[in-house]
């Protein structure tokens, strides 16, 4: 009987054997170049105490609290302004980038590269580009926001409409559909969801990044945290970050809530 | 009344005006009848390029700030932003039988960003005034203030060159420390004046005047920048008029770090 | 209970079907009878055609010409490549050889607009229902009308011209599902979500429609209703209808004629009036 | 007919209906409060140009390039080192975080606002956190580098799971399996090319944020950056940018490569 | 031509199931004929069952008791509620009222490794099939052994025991996929792919089997095949099979006795015997 079986492992060719094997060697020099050491972590924690207990208690002075909040909300304004028009500026973009869906091969080559592009440019440097083209404060720093919410929502858009089933957009694409009303349809509705989870973790990455805001003059709560850190306020620092905590655990919540209704409970 | 826009980088040791600009705002209205538009800016490059896009009119910055936007922008000094104890060392940890500068020939030691005058500029000047080169002799690190003094008192690193300042008062805050877990080994004279500058492109009359205006109410300005201050480290500063030749010092300094670009002498 | 719903309006009168467009009722000649190919428009042909999916054949050498207003019941095994001869036919997928013509044009050669306009005029029940999960089972079926109008208008029900919307809900009351209009396409039974299917490909009525198994999942009486549905679409509007069934006494009684795929050739192609139960049982062995 | 024909909108309840109008108008208003101007975007090209022309052409000498290549290559083996260690332990803990697959809705709850707090924790501060526990240097480095890469790969894989299809899984418990079996024959095959897209961007996100390695003193490309920018060297900033890209396009490359063997042709 | 696969062994002799574990065979008592409640063990038993989704009642009141050995076929129309009461039966969905026993324990009350090891020893065939997409035949059926040794080893074809793997094997052939091991399983007909999940929850040899429409979309020797083999099953080693079906010919002939829901409630239960088809077809009015 046992003859009967296909073999366990598909015999894999040479070239492919080679490139796993490459692949593992790489990992574990790298592993290696990164000084992975256990008895470092061992003995960290009575230092880690030390520095913890200089941390806390957070600053809860309500001076404090009301300038932090205040910028808080600064930073909330300009986040959502540049993640709500990214996020509708990646759709179209993800459209053509995806693989087999409107865009042939060639044009999703081009504009998966160009968000390359858009990603390994550092913020610093689209501070500086929107700082030059439109002067320092808010306005630059929402311009960068939009750009970076692009580099990520329009490869991570059109990563996650490839991934759909695609069988209700071949029976829409059989009525004689155009391309993009399958996508309208069948695509789209089928990757809601992910698109839910990635745009708002986009705005969610717009908060979090709002030391761009400090590199273009736009305030934020980012300038508040860098100042924390440069002056060993580290209770400051801690209250800063916990309240940008609470700001991703509230849109983490949206997120959640959001994706439920659409997801639904498929029994 | 003008309206002008004014950002704010920098300034060590003064990081708060970053945060808590309305009095000096305020004061600054007040004393010249012009109205401005604060920007707290985080980075150096982008003020340098606003000035240069002339979207920007003044900036609050340092000295090595003051070397390179000149540099790129022409903009000139306005007035100095005097203040005492401005200046750097370089710290060892005490039981690390380092004594003097030449000891760290060959160590680690940490500087603070890149271009910082009291955290990097000054502290590598101080190691080249005591015979040591900075840029062959020692295995220098860039990094953070916060993180090079914790790579300290854990010993990763021999040495740290920062703004003294701020040093002293960090090492005061470690009230778990023994007394004397630090020393310092070296330290430099005090570094030029922080400064408000103003661009290339504001008529030099009118630079004058805004000028005039805040010398005039110096003590409301000065008021304005130490409002917020806890403590009154900063009380006893001064607004001064200076001039350019003030940080020739500065320039020399970045070719001694390795960075002859912005040195007058060697450029000429 | 919402159980049981019947497919009341397969038993009234033809003219519902014409309620958008009564003049579209004699648009189309009626065939005379089975294999009239010759006296009446050929609406499909396949010449010789081949599929294999990477090294695998399924089939070659297939071709045949359907004339307009045949009922044509495609048998043969599980796996014997009826599915995918009817997506070739419709041009979703490329064949490997041979051409296809569908309504006297290439779908095989056509692209862009032209294969479009084609599919436009065609209807398609697929064999897994396809039906778009999130969407309400109206939006689905308003789907249907996106090759002849397509846009935003189409998207959803919620959207849709009300001649559009009343057609499909027209559509869900023929395959009896009016009552579940607004349900989620996922929260549907198999059969019911079969229906929908089927409500979708016919609500905008195609000239040629193709049903890959559409009773499989219907019970005893929904699916004679369903035939006789297509078998009037055929015999008053002149529609063309290829099905494939594994019921072969569906496939005798409502096709005029029967295509049958074994080991990769068209091994049947006859009337179905010439042939008994026991003559499609060797497509089986 | 019309009749029969549900309406149009359900009636939205008039809580929801003032959510809606309520979310429309914070996004006007952070539009407003972020200085949209269009004037100032048509003002810039002749700015823009002057700043372009001071950083073309990129600086190509070659010993720059050389010393350029070895901290790319540095810094590439500490972030492929961290995003593997990352990847493999977000694996577990989005296991635990997915709604509705192996843990109940108060741990999944907990979770993701631990991930939501890890990510609120800025790089400088994980740096400092890092350096505190087992000194300057890759390995601070590194594990700055897993942490953040388990904030971004738990929180997208435990979604991602959560959007599969769910009918494999049901019939998968229904020969008794546990859950984690479940999971591991059905969710995760089915959440597999979006594991891919997330985990290689996770490893493009530890390339590009590599300004960490330089505050632990790990060197890496980042330092090369920040002087480049910070001393007005942008020829020489723009060459790091460029082979950050050609990081970033490759690693896009392999993902997009990974992912249609995984997602196939579905024909 | 990989095109017509046979199930081939289905006419072999049963020791074929005895592969694993020969003892298996006599370990159940066989039932002695239909409608033995009172004699043999009683393997299944709802007792006043209701399901409700959200507002709408999907049936209630629903009671039977099917003793060990019984080939059950449960008939209704499309949206009775069948295959909404087989995953009551098998706990994948809480029920609203009533309760449900399964080989002795209450799976509506069960849960945790208690329900898992009930699960282990009843197979279940979707409607929907749900084969894992993306992974090969062979995982796929493997996977059926996950409820009986949990586990890494059950993952996936690749690192399974050797028994297992032949024991999948042995399944695939029985439904004539033999030759399909190692194809992913979205590239299958829709045949093929509920041939896999029959395969899948066949392969532990469960105590009680139950089958949602098991051949809708097989091809009719292909159905005759499985509905025989699920016949030996119950015969021969008494395994308990509940089946649903809108082939009221295959309920009639291969069920010892029908249940039938309709509006909600279950209206029929009857041995086969003294029920007619058209007995059967009020069920769908
Ligand atoms: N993408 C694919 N790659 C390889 N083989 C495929 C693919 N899709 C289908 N096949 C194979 O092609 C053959 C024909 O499949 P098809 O779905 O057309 O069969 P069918 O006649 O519709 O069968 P059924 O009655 O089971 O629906 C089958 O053997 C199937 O396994
Ligand atoms: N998640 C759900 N929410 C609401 N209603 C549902 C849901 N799932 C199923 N239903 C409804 O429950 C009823 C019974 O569905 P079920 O799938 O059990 O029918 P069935 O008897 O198996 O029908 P078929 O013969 O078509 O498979 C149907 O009317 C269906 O629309
Ligand atoms: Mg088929
Ligand atoms: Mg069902």
């Amino acid at each position: 009987m046992t003859d009967l079986s296909p073999a366990r492992l598909e015999r894999p060719s040479a070239v492919s054997f080679l490139g796993y094997t490459l692949g593992l060697v790489i990992v574990f020099w790298c592993l290696a170049g990164a000084g992975f050491s256990i008895d470092k972590v061992m003995s960290s924690p009575p230092r880690f105490a030390d520095f913890a207990s200089r941390a806390f208690p957070p600053n809860m002075d309500p001076q404090v609290l009301a300038r932090l909040g205040w910028k808080m909300v600064e930073t909330l304004q300009i986040a959502v302004a540049g993640a709500v028009i990214g996020v509708i500026l990646s759709v179209p973009i993800a459209l053509v980038a995806a693989r087999g869906l409107i865009a042939g091969p060639a044009v999703n080559q081009i504009v998966r590269t160009l968000l390359g592009f858009i990603r390994a440019v550092p913020e610093i440097a689209w501070a500086l580009v929107f700082v030059v083209a439109v002067g320092l404060g808010p306005f630059a720093g929402m311009l960068a926001i939009v750009v970076d919410t692009i580099g990520f929502c329009g490869r991570f858009f059109a990563d996650d409409m490839e991934g759909t089933d695609k069988g209700p957009a071949e029976s829409l694409t059989a009525t004689g559909a155009r391309k993009i009303d399958v996508v309208a349809c069948a695509t789209i509705p089928a990757a809601m969801p992910a698109f839910i989870s990635t745009g708002l973790f986009a705005l969610e990455k717009a908060v979090r990044s709002s030391t761009i805001l400090g590199l273009v003059g736009a305030g934020g709560i980012g300038i508040e945290l860098k100042v924390g850190f440069d002056l060993f306020d580290y209770p400051t620092a801690m209250t800063v970050i916990l309240m940008i905590a609470v700001v991703v655990i509230a849109i983490e919540q949206l997120s959640g809530w959001a994706r439920i209704r659409i997801i639904g409970d498929q029994q | 009344a003008e309206n002008w826009k004014l950002a704010v980088t920098d300034v060590e040791g003064m990081e708060r005006l970053q945060l808590e600009w309305g009095p000096f705002k305020s004061a600054l209205e007040e004393a010249t009848g012009d109205t401005f538009e604060f920007f707290p800016v985080n980075s150096r490059t982008a003020v340098a390029e606003a000035l240069r896009g002339e979207t920007v009119d003044f900036v609050v910055s340092g000295p090595a700030e003051y070397v390179v936007i000149n540099k790129l922008t022409n903009a000139t000094p306005l007035i100095g932003l005097g203040r005492p104890d401005y200046h750097c060392t370089i710290v060892v940890r005490a039981d690390s039988g380092i004594n003097l500068p030449t000891d760290l020939k060959g160590k680690k030691v940490a500087f603070g960003d890149i271009g910082s005058t009291s955290n990097m500029l000054c502290p590598m000047q101080v190691l080249a005034d005591y015979g040591v080169d900075p840029v062959n002799d020692i295995e220098k690190t860039h990094t953070s203030r916060n993180i090079a003094f914790e790579a300290l008192k854990n010993g990763d690193i021999d040495a740290l060159g920062m703004n003294a300042g701020t040093f002293v008062g960090v090492r005061n805050g470690q009230s778990e420390l023994p007394y004397g877990f630090f020393k310092m080994i070296a330290r430099s004279g005090d570094l030029p004046n922080d400064m408000i500058m103003v661009g290339a492109h504001v008529p030099q009359d009118v630079a004058m005047k805004v000028r005039d205006a805040i010398l005039g109410s110096k003590a409301q300005v000065i008021a304005g920048i130490t409002a917020h201050e806890e403590n009154d480290k900063y009380v006893g500063m001064d607004l001064v008029a200076i001039e350019d030749g003030a940080y020739d010092y500065v320039r020399s300094m970045y070719a001694n770090a390795g960075y002859p670009q912005f040195d007058n002498f060697i450029g000429d | 209970m919402p159980t049981r719903a019947i497919l009341s309006s397969t038993t009234s009168s033809v003219t519902d079907l014409d309620l958008i467009d009564p003049a579209a009722r004699q648009a189309r000649p009626v065939a005379t009878g089975a294999h009239s190919a010759l006296v009446s428009p050929v609406d499909i042909e396949a010449r010789e055609v081949a599929k294999t999916f990477g090294d695998t054949a399924i089939f070659d050498g297939v071709s045949f010409r359907l004339a307009r207003g045949e009922a044509v019941a495609l048998v043969g095994a599980n796996g014997a490549g009826k599915s995918t001869l009817l997506r070739c036919l419709m041009g979703l997928i490329p064949v490997s050889a041979g051409s296809v013509h569908l309504l006297g044009e290439e779908t095989s050669a056509a692209q862009g607009t032209a294969l479009r306009s084609l599919r436009a005029q065609v209807g398609l029940v697929s064999q897994k229902h396809n039906l778009v999960p999130r969407l309400s089972v109206l939006s689905n079926v308003v789907h249907g009308f996106l090759g002849k109008s397509p846009g935003l208008r189409h998207w959803s029900h919620m959207l849709a011209p009300d001649a559009s919307r009343s057609a499909a809900m027209h559509a869900l009351e023929k395959v009896g599902l009016a009552d579940f209009a607004t349900r989620r396409a996922d929260r549907l039974s198999g059969g019911q979500s079969q229906r929908v299917a089927i409500a979708r490909a016919i609500v905008s009525r195609p000239k040629v429609l193709f049903a890959d198994e559409p009773c499989a999942s219907l019970d005893p009486s929904a699916g004679e209703d369903v035939m006789e549905l297509f078998f009037r679409l055929v015999k008053d509007e002149g529609v063309t209808v290829v099905f494939t069934s594994h019921n072969i006494e569906h496939a005798l009684r409502f096709g005029d004629r029967i295509l049958g795929l074994s080991n990769g050739k068209l091994q049947l192609d006859a009337t179905a009036a010439s042939l008994s139960p026991s003559d499609l049982r060797g497509l089986y062995d």
